[in-house]
């Protein structure tokens, strides 16, 4: 996939010229640079990237990268890259967003992205909170953590997208985290040149509603996951993780969704099928 | 026949018997040089349900049913009180049924039409192998007038499936039927057959290739009746000529493939019915504040809610017109039949593509599933194209630049120079999001400007003037016109010079040519609805005065000819 | 749960007498027979059951039962489902419809259901098509099925809705089969007394459709599955399942979501808050 | 100040200073026993981006900010070109700025407005442990005429979690503050303080309010700008009166358990904003079809798609009276203003029960994150009540029947006596799905006439006449009524008799009442829209005539007291 033939892009020139919105300190930033520098590490070409996103924090960052991007609306960002890549299998088609766009408004286009299996990455920014609307609990959020919605907490264990994904069916499937860019980049470039859906679930703190997750520094893994192929593995090492390990869970190579399309008619020969 | 029509309708329990029936009466037809319609109706029931077909034959182009079913063949009368009210029979109606296993129902003798008992189960045990149904076949033609010819033609292109000592048994049998009730004469006489090349095709049918011939290259939908069947007519062909066809998880996922397609450089589209549109509500405002082309065509059933899935209505106009939330302009067609459906669809995806908009296309379910025997329509040339921004072209790039005509030139994917990210934030000229008060009032201006200013030539009605001043037209949309139009043209006939005006663009309402046709004019608006949705609607534009009249009448039964023309002479008077 | 001071009905007592739609032969017919011979061993009182529902054939069953009952929209129960049992913790709620409502369109609604685990019960119809509409693929319909909407097959992996479940925290995971009476009324009757979110998915021939699932009364094994709670065994029976077992194969005491509700304030108490 | 208003503004960048500002002021001016309202206004930003608050100040109950800021705190000038017109200046202005780090703008310098440099760095300097703002809030007090102590009172009440030193610290700057611009004029001379209960709230927390009153036993939602805060207000207290708080994955969830809760027999109710009520449109209509109570508030803002999700604008009415598929006839209502909203609401929880149909309730982003002193709201009592089947009534129970009010009694699961199945399908009387004709006009004619005939008593309006026989009346509705309110007032302290009529019940439109009310008089009709919705709804629905006038203005900037003066009296030319 690495494109060698195109003229040497560095990490800074895949972003855009738009300073992000994001509050100081925000793991958002170092995904932004990880993928900046995924790009720049694979050659591809601006024009060929279409970098999707919902609504969030997390779901701004199409416009701080130079390519093709749609800031679609609140959760049907794989929806919408899944009809780009259907009419453009040329396109280098990233989806991106966060934990709540991704696992609690779009979850059924998530569990359906990851089963058609068609050849896109999805990048989960995942904060286990909804920054933008300022710090409500998400799908990922742990069942006490106490909010103005959930002055109790929630009460319901957290969504385990690792677990959800292999069972829907997506043939690449990772954690990764925003304090380790060296890993993250790797994981994201893995993701786009594996063929198929990949899920990159990347832990990314917010550190305005959930400072607390600033300690992640001290305690995610940095990468000490070893891949499989084995679903039943796979499931093992997803269902017994305390959520801090990264790395690849699983990677198979699986039947690949694309569309039939063919030339050779014409609307003249459907026309004829009309005629009495 | 007064107006040249012939009516027929069939019905039964047992299934798609009724259906069969009716598709080889219209092939028939077809086959002997004439034109004809056939609308269906049918209960919830997936198989073995009551269902009903009723025909409509004349030597002219004809696209609705007569008020009165003038030949009527019941299969049996089982559930037949749940659709009664869609067959029409009065004292002219000939009524035909088999008395080998039920007794006419009291509803319908009291209408007062020739009844004629036959003992199908007698005629069956005569010739082997053979079925009530064709039987009834060969007495139905008979009564028509259609030849033996004719109809054994169309059964074998219907049923080119079937073994030969099948087919054998059938024809002896249609044959046999045919022959039964010699003495009735024949409802076809002194017509003259048609040498025009004539397509038989369904409005959804029509809906799909006008969407071929508009170019469109990506479909992406959820089942839904009555909508199905565009996507399944659209399935094996879209392919073939280098198109796709997506099945979406949801109406959610549907409506933001076909934005993520259209982004893509595609034309794309989905198809759907109320409760589905519902859902697309919130993706269809993402197509206009990004400004991504975009088709969505609504084959409308009866609602609210789930409603009446099977049955039609044109409630949805509403919510077409007003459905989204904020500012959110974009373009409303309708067809006005079958034929219609061809020429319009092909013109709403280009008014998508050329003003890079939303376009809803209303349909019904009456438009949608019937099927007729229809002139060929040949393609047209709108010249409508998208503004692409062309490769190599200076930078920067303004994705949502202010142009005259208000649409800027879209850059597709792949272009070096064009390199921007579409938002459904508000934005700047460039696509940068921005929330303050002046950007967002030059953005408004500009999604507002593209529509209002667009030249829709004269696509944006259908005009029948009576020749004479007329002192009253009649307003219609969608596929009332049919009713409508045989009323006004029935009036013509009396001498009663009214005018009509079917409009096929309900947005932008192109209000000052309205107001200048109802100038001095009793206006009548007539619609299916309950609530008078149509009306309403143009009155509030100012398209038309207060002292216009509503004739809205609630789905699912098609308003009737002579209720139209009562109603319009008594406004007359 | 069984109500011994309930007066005793009958099956047949719970049946409606509104006639079906379905084609004769349809397996929803026997899941309704399954149902009402559930309540009747339960004892439960009809107008302590909500039978909740989408739209599809399957949809229909609340109409065919005498008891409370909302047909709602498509793909909607398990939201409706979820609501009342909120505000009314003394209904049994049991939430029923087809594959198409429950695993397409509802999807999102059903991973979250399980992850709620909220104390209800979830019975899908599944067909593997979508009947009402007439024939076309649903997510647990074969990749290579042809049909109108796909000519040449979906091309795209079944869904698996026991595997789904699992990750998302179901409680209690079990498939039926409608041509097993026995096997699946007892089924029904566990999953309703189970405490927590109970999924039986339910094989059940669409005859006009998929005629061909006729031969399922061949095929599917008759309730030979081990119930486990231990979530990586259960992922292990699911994953390596044919999808012709049946029995529960994941059955766990988890904790059950019951929103906080107490009294003791009245709305007075809040407007001194205001008070300047 | 000629209309007694005293308006203060306070804007910056670091995050929430100006907000903190804002809120102790309006503390300190409720102690002083004073009227006053804040609007406030931030960027896209979540933490460290700009945002501003308006505080206006009166001795009268008073829910606008006046056309121009009388007094000005910029505590940085960083990103004020995106706030900027947000801010009207001047020359009447007065305006202080930190001119540690900044110098002035241009853009103010031209506005004429009397300019005042402070350097908070050198003040920060002289005494340890103080911080910018505390000098600027002491500067501000001192400008407005505000006394130390209710200064401190409000600090008190809003920081009570800090520490002593802290506190101590920051009273000494205030203090210092105060005394730094001596010779300045006091704004608040002459004032006459209230001695009436009052509250300090939200239009989002009169919501949560006024829901509670109503009696509302379920909320689900899923979280949205500007409609959060109503969940936020009410998680913590809800479950103390015995209800819950559903935290749905997503809006098409929450509004399907609202019905599901409703079904249950508990009041229930959700709360969003435009996209979440694109969401929600499907099973709006499932509520209506199906004729169970639910009540929908949506906090507008900026549209069309995401549009601008922090500010305000009136542009979903169209979608809240029409957005539904079919005819789906329910009921819209808006309050006026913050404390209006807590009667409306309560209002909105009975008619939703009492005629078991959606309801939804219209504010907007700045009705509802506006906070204002206002007069204590007393409960009222509206009599509005479910009508319920009673245990034990006599069966077969009829869900659907029909009755003179085309109410009918609804069974609460429990009930042994009213088993039914609620349905969106069309259904018969007894609830059993049915695709007839009759079937359906029967029940479309039930739920339009239940709404249609309801008596609504005097709470569909606000009216203002001037006493005298006026020339113009005024309609208008939600948060515009403020600034419209305003100009009338001032038209007739001006001798000119303009009648006002703000609309509260928007559907079903009193139409017979309006005609009567606007008969002979010059119509306009003021909204915050871009296309004018309003005004063509009025017009559509026939409650004022083609020569009405329409002053519609995009948001997300307020409408002009002076403006809309303008427009009346050029009217009346
Ligand atoms: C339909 C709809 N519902 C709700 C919202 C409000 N909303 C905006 S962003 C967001 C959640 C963002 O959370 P997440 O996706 O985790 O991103 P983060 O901000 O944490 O990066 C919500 C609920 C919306 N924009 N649209
Ligand atoms: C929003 C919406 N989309 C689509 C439909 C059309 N529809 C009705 S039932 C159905 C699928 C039914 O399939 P399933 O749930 O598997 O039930 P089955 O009929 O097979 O028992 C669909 C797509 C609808 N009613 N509403
Ligand atoms: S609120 Fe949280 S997620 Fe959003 S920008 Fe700030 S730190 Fe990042
Ligand atoms: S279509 Fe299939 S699922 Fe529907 S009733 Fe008939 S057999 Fe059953
Ligand atoms: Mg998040
Ligand atoms: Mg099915």
């Amino acid at each position: 996939m690495r494109d060698m033939t195109q003229e040497t892009l560095t990490a800074k020139d895949y972003l855009s010229d738009i300073r992000p919105i994001w509050c100081p300190g925000c793991g958002h930033f170092f995904i932004l640079r990880a993928l900046a520098q995924a790009f720049a590490w694979l050659k591809l070409p601006k024009e060929q990237i279409g970098l999707i996103s919902g609504i969030g924090c997390s779901s701004r960052i199409p416009a701080y990268i130079n390519a093709y991007g749609f800031h679609g609306v609140h959760g049907r960002a794989l929806a919408l890259g899944t009809g780009l890549k259907a009419v453009r299998p040329d396109m280098h088609v990233i989806v991106a967003g966060g934990d709540g766009d991704g696992y609690s408004i779009g979850g059924n286009h998530f569990i359906h992205a990851c089963r058609r299996n068609m050849d896109m990455t999805y990048i989960v920014m995942d904060n286990e909170v909804y920054g933008m609307t300022k710090g409500q609990p998400s799908p990922t959020t742990e069942p006490d953590w106490e909010s103005k919605f959930a002055p109790h907490g929630t009460g319901i264990r957290t969504f385990n997208p690792l677990g959800v994904a292999l069972a829907s069916g997506a043939s690449f499937i990772a954690r990764g985290f925003a304090g380790d860019p060296n890993g993250l980049t790797k994981l994201i470039v893995e993701a786009i040149e594996h063929k198929g859906f990949s899920l990159v679930e990347i832990k990314s703190p917010c550190v305005t509603f959930r400072p607390e997750e600033k300690e992640w520094s001290k305690t995610m893994r940095k990468m000490n996951v070893v891949p499989t192929d084995d679903v039943v593995e796979a499931a093992r090492k997803i269902h017994s993780s305390d959520g801090l390990d990264t790395g690849i869970f699983y990677q198979a190579t699986l039947p690949v969704f694309e569309p039939h399309s063919t030339k050779g008619k014409t609307v003249l020969d459907f026309e004829k099928e009309f005629e009495v | 026949m007064k107006d040249r029509i012939i009516t027929v309708s069939v019905s039964g329990s047992g299934g798609s018997g009724a259906v069969t029936i009716g598709l080889i009466l219209l092939k028939s037809i077809a086959n002997a040089g004439f034109y004809g319609y056939m609308s269906r109706s049918s209960g919830p029931q997936i198989r073995g349900g009551e269902s009903s077909v009723i025909v409509s034959f004349s030597d002219h182009p004809v696209e609705r049913n007569a008020d009165c079913i003038d030949l009527y063949f019941a299969l049996d009368w089982r559930g037949f009180e749940r659709f009664s009210d869609e067959i029409p029979l009065n004292s002219d109606s000939c009524v035909i049924f088999d008395s080998s296993h039920d007794t006419l129902p009291d509803m319908v003798a009291k209408t007062g039409a020739k009844i004629i008992e036959v003992d199908l189960k007698e005629q069956v045990k005569q010739i082997k192998g053979s079925l009530p149904n064709s039987f009834a076949m060969g007495i139905l033609a008979a009564q028509i007038g259609l030849s033996l010819e004719s109809i054994f033609k169309a059964l074998q292109q219907t049923l080119h499936q079937k073994d030969e000592a099948f087919m054998e048994d059938t024809f002896r049998a249609i044959e046999a039927g045919y022959t039964l009730l010699r003495e009735s004469p024949s409802l076809l006489s002194n017509w003259q057959p048609s040498s025009q090349p004539r397509w038989n095709i369904s409005g959804n049918e029509a809906c799909g290739l006008g969407a071929l011939r508009g170019g469109i290259q990506l479909v992406a939908a959820y089942p839904i009746t009555p909508a199905s069947d565009i996507v399944e007519y659209l399935a094996p062909r879209l392919e073939k000529v280098g198109g796709t066809v997506l099945i979406a998880e949801d109406e959610l996922a549907a409506m933001n493939m076909v934005i993520g397609g259209s982004f893509g450089g595609k034309a794309s589209m989905t198809a759907t019915s109320g409760p589905g549109i519902s859902l697309m509500t919130e993706a269809m405002g993402l197509a206009v504040a990004s400004e991504t082309p975009a088709l969505v065509v609504n084959v409308m059933r009866g609602g609210p809610s789930t409603g009446i899935p099977t049955k039609s209505e044109q409630t949805d106009l509403n919510q077409a017109l007003f459905g989204m939330h904020g500012e959110a302009p974009h373009v409303v067609v309708a067809p006005l039949s079958i034929a219609d459906t061809v020429s319009v669809t092909q013109w709403a995806v280009g008014l998508a593509e050329a003003m890079q908009i939303l376009v809803i296309l209303l349909s019904d379910q009456r438009l949608g599933q019937s099927r007729a025997i229809i002139d060929a329509v040949p393609a047209k040339v709108y010249g409508l194209q998208r503004k692409v921004l062309a490769e190599g072209s200076a930078e920067p790039y303004e994705r949502y630049a202010v142009t005259e005509d208000s649409i800027s030139p879209m850059a597709i994917p792949g272009n070096r120079q064009g390199l921007y990210t579409a938002d459904g934030l508000e934005h700047t000229a460039t696509g940068k999001p921005s929330s303050m008060a002046s950007d967002h009032l030059q953005q408004l201006r500009k999604r507002e400007s593209k529509v209002a200013q667009f030249d829709y030539k004269n696509e944006w009605a259908e005009i029948l003037t009576s020749g004479k001043r007329s002192r009253a037209i009649v307003l219609t949309w969608g596929s009332t016109f049919g009713s409508v139009k045989e009323a006004v043209m029935e009036l013509h006939r009396e001498g009663i010079a009214v005018d009509l005006l079917a409009i096929r663009l309900l947005m932008p309402l192109r209000v000052d040519a309205i107001k200048k046709l109802c100038e001095d004019k009793q206006v009548i608006v007539v619609e299916q609805s309950y609530s008078g949705q149509f009306y309403h609607y143009c009155l509030g534009r100012g398209a038309i005065g207060a002292s216009s009249l509503s004739l809205a009448e609630a789905g699912p039964l098609m308003l009737k000819k002579s209720d139209i023309k009562h109603f319009i002479k008594e406004a007359l008077i």
